[in-house]
């Protein structure tokens, strides 16, 4: 469990520095005012941790969230980077909004069970449908932290309110969801591996469209006791990382082998491989019913698969389904889009 | 035989159809030919929220004066559609005329004897000259306009001009057209008594004037401004904006060497989506809108105020329709003229702009853009169904490439890279406008938008006195805008012992309204509001009159409402006129109006 | 060392701590001890928009003249969070004290030298006497108030006895209580100058107060009303409206012979799907009503349009928090009367309950009920975060077993046999009012419900007359309910000057202040609206008077602007006095108020 | 094609009657005022031949739609029964409400791609997920019909709009998003198809539960040309017929015998059996994971499979998952709702 806790007047010269100079705590921002041992701040660390190692300029990220405690972690990293915060369940429309008018920034959504899969789920499916480029994090602890406990829609049957009450609804998943609706990118984590989340999140940064995590993220206040099945001790003893994935750099090797059919390659837009090690050697997490197939079966045992479940070799995002130029929309110049007074004149005869 | 007085470029007809059946290209031609021949002219679509088989009217008005508001008033009627023969006729003006089709007979129930009925056997007409069923339904709307072009004296050069344009490609297409045209237009020249009393006549013609809705000239606002994403959830009547946006996007936004597009028109799955997405764009720094009607605005409440209060610029046109709820969805309106005031919970209070015809929509939807930016907020533009879908005769638009766009107080890399501190919310020139940073520009531009209490810092607050601060410093830069938003148009007429105020699209009856009552020596000044909140001037000239009427279109007197709060102006001194079923305003419930109130006041 | 009078029964003390570590407990016995001694008391909640780790406060203010509004003058802080002290120590009164835990130094900084410091070591003595970490963490709010029951007074019997009410059967923590309470109270008995002047003195006490929240009493007047139906999406501060009502319905709501449910709470996956679900339901024949916020309010926005417009019950309570957007979630403010009163895009208008009090959220939920069925339209009850989440010292409430619900004009299947013909929308009884009839019960009864134009007969419509017609109706039927909502409070008293006018949770400040001003000899009446539309004695009241202050808790002055709407008042003699930073209004704000304007007046 | 034209006044003693004595024209309703040809009307045919062969008393009926063509039909059929025409994509909570106040009502919603796949996505889960009992069809276009034309979430990517250009998102399949969430009926069927629909709908009308039926159903005004994938023609060529309805009635018995392994029967709540006919023998129609691997199969050939695609053996719906009383609530009489003042003065002591 980490709080980040920057010291921004206080330089650190012993610390490690990643390829742009710059250090982990220039990734991190407010102290979290979260409750102490909230999976969200776990994930919060993992997100510093990853974008410090692959070296992205802070200030090129936007930071986006919508209403719950999980949507407020968007304030406890990359002081350096815009964050919005927006109205409950409606985030995925400000990402798309964003990544429309400036492609070129690197989008980062947080969101909550209640925000994505209640009120908020038509953007959720829309967002996936339109392949817009972001992060999606789904910080998933079963619960409504903010409001104070009440099942979300990703409870399990059967598990249990803090007050002893089961859930009846059955769940939305939202990793089966996502692959239904063509998602290109769909992993699942825990909050508690950061191991497996740090080299998920690089590989979804690399990703050109949706990249969606489903990161079960335990409510220490709310949904970490016995019989939960969001808890610390439910998850650590469900979870099974079905594919890790490692993340080869531009010009990075990696030098391990492994054994026949037990990875998986997968080349990004932008020459990066993504190498997905599977624990089934004949599960291919690229093939998108086999996906399905495979975590629905594991789930029927009863185990919570993780990983980097799914990734589509292909992918178009929404500019390149849209054909939109290589510019950010708003960097071009007025010039560039009105087509003055001679066009206009032309145009009006059209009218008469 | 009844007769009519001369009634040559003064009249109206109403063309009764069903729809889906082809008769809006009869009647657009029509249309068109008669503001080719310089004669002002107007035409209302009067048409069913249904795809196909329902009655639908056009309604065309010609009044040599330029007085070209709806009337009820109809001195001529086709009446195509059996369904609503008697309706159609019961609305006819005595001594009018009635073209019908005579391939079957009229019902002698509804015939009036002080009308001329003008039977023509139209169906029949069209089996005899086409093979085609489908062609045999859609040359019937020509063989009409033909006869009509004979009837009312339509220069048939100009039609053919038109149809050669329109179809000119398509040989087979236009061959029928012509033999359509010429076939209803040699009937009624044998057999009726050519021209009627009620006949056009071309007037000098200037290349100053066009023809257009107001739907295509907000799209061609929002090119100009240089909007670049455009965002909606299809919405009658709002819908033919997106697509003349995407239109005209696809003739003006391609690049010249990647043909890649210089746009990005989101088809969101809802309008709360829609909203979203303008102000995320916004947010991140292009000019952004979303096009809707009333259900449209009620679903993105709550996003305006996050707009509203994280100060995010974001153009709403809401193309007003009838009534609360789904109401008539092809019907016009102005019934949303409160909610734009104040839309959202908690206390807000927004930029609205109200456009009177497609020449101001175009202007508006610049200056809206420019408003939005340099305000920092949700911008309205209230136009409704009539002035949007409805072809208006214009004064031709033009551009001044001297315009620059307002982007507001926007901080680039550089001044942000002098500054000390950047604080978002921080009113440093104490206009109450703070300046903002896009995304993605400089590390120490970064701050955090959100709709939860906030300092003048841009830090999360809970505290009253912080809250607050903000807060008031919201409402003084809205009532700033008041100076900003276009100022009213007022006339001022010697002698005039009243005022009227009115709004939109009710220009064109209040001004023919205000002609005939200073016809009978009652003189009014006029004042016709543009902007919310509204300009200075607004308040002056009420109080610059005992009485005032308020003229506008909706039930509960919305205008009168907004001018009560926001002026100094009593109430008492303020009577309202209102039209409010869904057909545009005329003059006679003006004229009436007025007349009805001054009796009373002086009974 | 500083003096201050002897202020028994009279004083405020506020207790600042961090959220999540168990102070609200130790804060409501106190609360509690001190209501069960008699004597009138209120305690307001000042919670951050969090879970654990961010300052609390918890304000009491005992005044055995019944005054209890909120008031910003503190004579004793329990300044338990380092983090607030600054700010805790700043807001007391001079010859306050200060119970601070003196583990750690108190910083010198903040020392005043016109205030008593109280330093007692509670971290160290509960390190001592506790094992437990959590124990040691929650013991410490309980050895704060054994300290306070000497300091203040309180009798300390009656604290064993609720703590024995609350954790009889667990043993184990009513010992640690018992013992963490006694060691608290023997510090301050042997180290401080017990008790203060500022004392509690029992009063006579009579079984007919309760202490309640007025989320908890809308509950049960949703209960008793008989409502099966409540769909909700969780908000603050509306969510323990739900939860009330579901553990009511546990206890009361079981068949006695199957244990199955006579009710069900759907919880909504948001605000839309909750209004869909009350109106469902209503229209299916349940009583039915969801709790929300502004943000909910409009969200629901397009389905209370449709509400209106169809004619289908329900029952919103809005439970007012600060702020446009998500503002502040756990501060309180009117700023939603605007919006419910006219929510939705096109002409609309809706009934509107204004309660002051829990005692008001009980009646005006059953009410609300009655409102909504008799009037066939969504009612809103305009609660707020005060009333709402916090406890207040209330009458009792009573229960007329001889009520019975007014479930409006519905017709049973032997009248429906009975038509001719059942029309929907017919006003058969002049009354505005048409007859409806339950899904169901017979053939005859059907009709379509739809939000789109309809005919008085409840067939489709897309004529501007037929149109008209109905929503004339709907105007004339909800301006009949006038008469119908709860008439306001009135107070009218010999030599007035000038009336007041006030609203919901104002009403304990502005009385204060209104006794305040007359012990200056400053005499006003004074009424307190309770519905919309208003009451018709609410105009007569304000042009009974030359000047009358609009006090209210919202920016915009919005119950001005709607009593200058709906009224013939003149806005100029509606001079406005508001507070709405997020806390409680108290009588300073009003009294200022009035006398800066008095001065400014006669200046 | 039928368009229905119930002649109200005009007794027709020669038509055959049901067994509660009503013959089809009762079952009708005003006249249709949709395109002529559009597939809606079939729907609206198949709807009422359902009811009739059902012998439903029409007033037990409340029909329920949003916003579209599709969601004015309801007036089209069952005159007798309430109808409630909602705002666009809602009428999912409008139905959770009615069915929570009245358990007793046949529920019958109808919507429209748009309505149900955009702005309505998130209602429509959460009516699945939530197991409101009412039979649910979708008459799926591809289209926005009555806005004239705009691609819906359902149209398939490359799909022709009428003016020519291609749809580029990938479609919302509704029976997979139904089978993810846990939907316990899901069908799907084509509008031309009568002797198909007919019997799902009526097996639709004895499930406990959210019964999904998607009807494929031509728009042919603007979505019917040459190349559109939910034409008549592309319909008609590319469905397929993989699990068929039959009802055995309560007292009914099916003698024609079929291949072993060709039928699966279902008993439903209330006796009925539903025998489902394969064309695959080895496909099991009542497995969650089958019926979706399958649909996904052949749909990667090209196939529209249709049919009753999954049928959950046991159900609880949203009244038995919340336990409440058999009758229903709006019939409850005050006395049994309202504690009284005894009770009120007793737990008034409680807040002493
Ligand atoms: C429109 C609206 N409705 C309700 C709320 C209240 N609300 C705030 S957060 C939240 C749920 C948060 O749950 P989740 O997204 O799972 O986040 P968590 O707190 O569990 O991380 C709700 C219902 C709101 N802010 N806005
Ligand atoms: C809030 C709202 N937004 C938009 C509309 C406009 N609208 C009416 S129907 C419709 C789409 C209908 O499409 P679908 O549900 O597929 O029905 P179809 O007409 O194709 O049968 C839209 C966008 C509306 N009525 N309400
Ligand atoms: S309530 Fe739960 S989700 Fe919210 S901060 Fe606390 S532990 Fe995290
Ligand atoms: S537009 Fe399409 S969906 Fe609508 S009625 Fe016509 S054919 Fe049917
Ligand atoms: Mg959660
Ligand atoms: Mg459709």
């Amino acid at each position: 469990m980490t709080t980040s806790i920057p010291k921004p007047k206080v330089r650190h010269p012993g610390l490690p520095k990643n390829a742009i100079g710059l250090t982990h705590r220039d990734y991190e921002g407010a102290v979290s005012t979260l409750c102490a041992g909230c999976g969200h701040d776990s994930i919060t660390a993992a997100i510093i941790r990853a974008f410090w190692e692959l070296s992205i300029p802070p200030h090129t990220v936007a930071k986006l969230s919508g209403i719950g405690c999980s949507s407020k972690t968007p304030a406890y990293f990359l002081k350096e980077a815009h964050g919005f915060n927006a109205v409950h369940g409606r985030m995925p429309s400000i990402a798309a909004g964003a990544a429309a008018a400036n492609r070129a920034l690197t989008l980062l959504g947080v969101s909550g069970d209640g925000d994505s899969l209640s009120i908020g789920l038509g953007q959720f499916c829309h967002a996936i449908r339109r392949n817009v480029r972001v992060v999606y994090i789904l910080e998933n602890n079963g619960v409504y932290g903010l409001t104070k406990g009440q099942f979300s829609a990703s409870a399990d049957v059967g598990s249990k309110a803090k007050r002893g009450e089961a859930n009846r609804n059955p769940p939305i998943d939202p990793v089966l969801l996502a692959l239904t609706l063509g998602a290109t990118f769909v992993a699942r984590s825990f909050s508690g591996d950061k191991a497996q989340l740090v080299p998920i999140l690089k590989a979804a940064l690399t990703h050109r469209g949706f990249a969606f995590i489903d990161v079960i993220s335990p409510c220490v206040t709310f949904n970490d006791h016995e019989g939960s099945t969001k808890s610390y001790r439910f998850t650590r003893e469900h979870a099974r990382e079905v594919v890790h994935a490692d993340l080869v750099p531009l010009r990075g090797e990696i030098t391990a082998s492994y054994a026949e059919g037990a990875t998986t390659d997968v080349r990004m837009h932008d020459g990066t491989v993504v190498r997905l090690r599977k624990v089934a050697p004949d599960y291919d997490p690229t093939d998108r019913d086999e996906a399905y197939a495979y975590i629905r079966e594991r789930q029927r045992s009863g185990e919570v698969p993780t990983g980097l479940l799914y990734l589509s070799p292909d992918t178009t995002d929404m500019h390149e389904v849209e054909k939109t130029v290589d510019v950010p929309l708003m960097s071009l110049a007025h010039e560039e889009l009105c087509p003055g007074s001679a066009a206009l004149d032309a145009l009006m005869a059209e009218f008469r | 035989m009844p007769t009519t007085t001369d009634r040559t470029n003064d009249f109206a007809l109403k063309i009764a159809t069903v729809n889906g059946t082809g008769s809006a290209s009869a009647n657009g031609l029509l249309m068109q030919a008669i503001f080719r021949m310089g004669i002002p002219v107007s035409g209302k679509n009067v048409f069913p929220s249904n795809i196909q088989g329902l009655p639908t009217w056009y309604e065309i008005r010609v009044n040599h004066r330029g007085h070209v508001a709806r009337t009820p008033r109809f001195d001529l009627v086709v009446a195509m559609n059996n369904a609503t023969y008697e309706r159609d006729i019961r609305e006819l003006q005595p001594g009018g005329y009635v073209l019908y089709d005579s391939s079957w007979p009229l019902p002698t129930s509804l015939v009036r004897d002080d009308v001329t009925l003008l039977g023509m056997p139209l169906a029949q007409m069209c089996v005899d000259a086409f093979r085609d069923g489908r062609e045999r339904l859609l040359m019937k709307n020509i063989a009409y306009l033909g006869a009509l072009t004979a009837l009312l004296d339509v220069d048939i050069s100009v039609v053919d001009t038109l149809l050669e344009e329109q179809y000119g490609a398509k040989k087979a297409l236009l061959e029928s057209n012509h033999r359509a045209l010429r076939m209803g237009r040699e009937y009624a020249l044998k057999h009726f008594d050519c021209p009627l009393p009620l006949r056009l006549e071309a007037m000098p013609r200037s290349d100053d004037w066009i023809l257009i809705d107001g739907n295509t000239a907000a799209a061609m606002g929002c090119l100009f401004a240089g909007a670049t994403v455009g965002a909606w959830y299809p919405i009658t009547p709002s819908t033919s904006l997106m697509d003349a946006f995407r239109g005209l996007c696809a003739r003006y936004r391609r690049d010249p060497v990647t043909g890649k597009n210089r746009y990005l028109v989101l088809q969101a799955e809802d309008e709360l989506a829609a909203a979203g997405m303008v102000l995320g764009a916004s947010w991140a720094g292009a000019r952004a809108f979303t096009p809707t009607s009333g259900p449209g605005i009620s679903l993105m409440s709550e996003f305006i105020g996050l707009g509203y209060y994280a100060e995010i610029p974001g153009v709403f046109f809401d193309v007003q329709r009838t009534g609360p709820s789904t109401g008539m969805p092809t019907r016009t309106q102005q019934g949303d003229l409160l909610l734009t005031a104040y839309a959202s919970h908690g206390d807000t209070k927004h930029i609205v702009l109200y456009p009177a015809d497609p020449g101001e929509c175009f202007t508006m939807a610049v200056q809206a853009f420019d408003l939005a930016e340099r305000f920092q907020t949700p911008v309205f533009v209230l136009s409704d169904l009539d002035i949007g879908m409805n072809d208006w005769v214009c004064r031709c638009f033009h551009w001044d490439d001297a315009y620059r766009p307002d982007r507001g107080k926007v901080l680039g890399p550089e001044q942000i890279e002098k500054m000390q501190a950047f604080y978002r919310y921080l009113d440093a020139d104490g206009d109450g406008i703070a300046a903002r940073t896009y995304p993605g520009v400089h590390p120490k531009g970064a701050y955090f938008t959100r709709g939860s209490g906030h300092t003048k810092l841009g830090t999360y607050t809970e505290d009253a006195a912080e809250y607050q601060e903000v807060m008031e410093r919201l409402a003084r830069k809205i009532a700033s805008a008041a100076e900003a938003v276009p100022a009213p148009i007022v006339e001022r007429r010697p002698g005039a012992s009243f005022g009227v105020v009115s709004i939109g699209s009710c220009d064109g009856a209040v001004r023919e309204a205000l002609d005939l009552l200073a016809e009978r020596g009652i003189v009014a000044d006029y004042l016709r509001v543009r902007g919310f909140p509204f300009h200075p001037s607004v308040e002056e000239f009420l109080l610059a009159h005992d009485v005032v009427y308020v003229v506008e279109m909706n039930r509960d007197a919305q205008l009168r409402s907004l001018l009560a709060l926001e002026t100094d102006m009593p109430k008492t001194r303020m009577r309202s006129i209102r039209s409010w079923g869904g057909v545009p305003l005329s003059a006679d419930v003006v004229v009436e109006g007025i007349l009805e109130s001054l009796v009373e006041v002086h009974a």
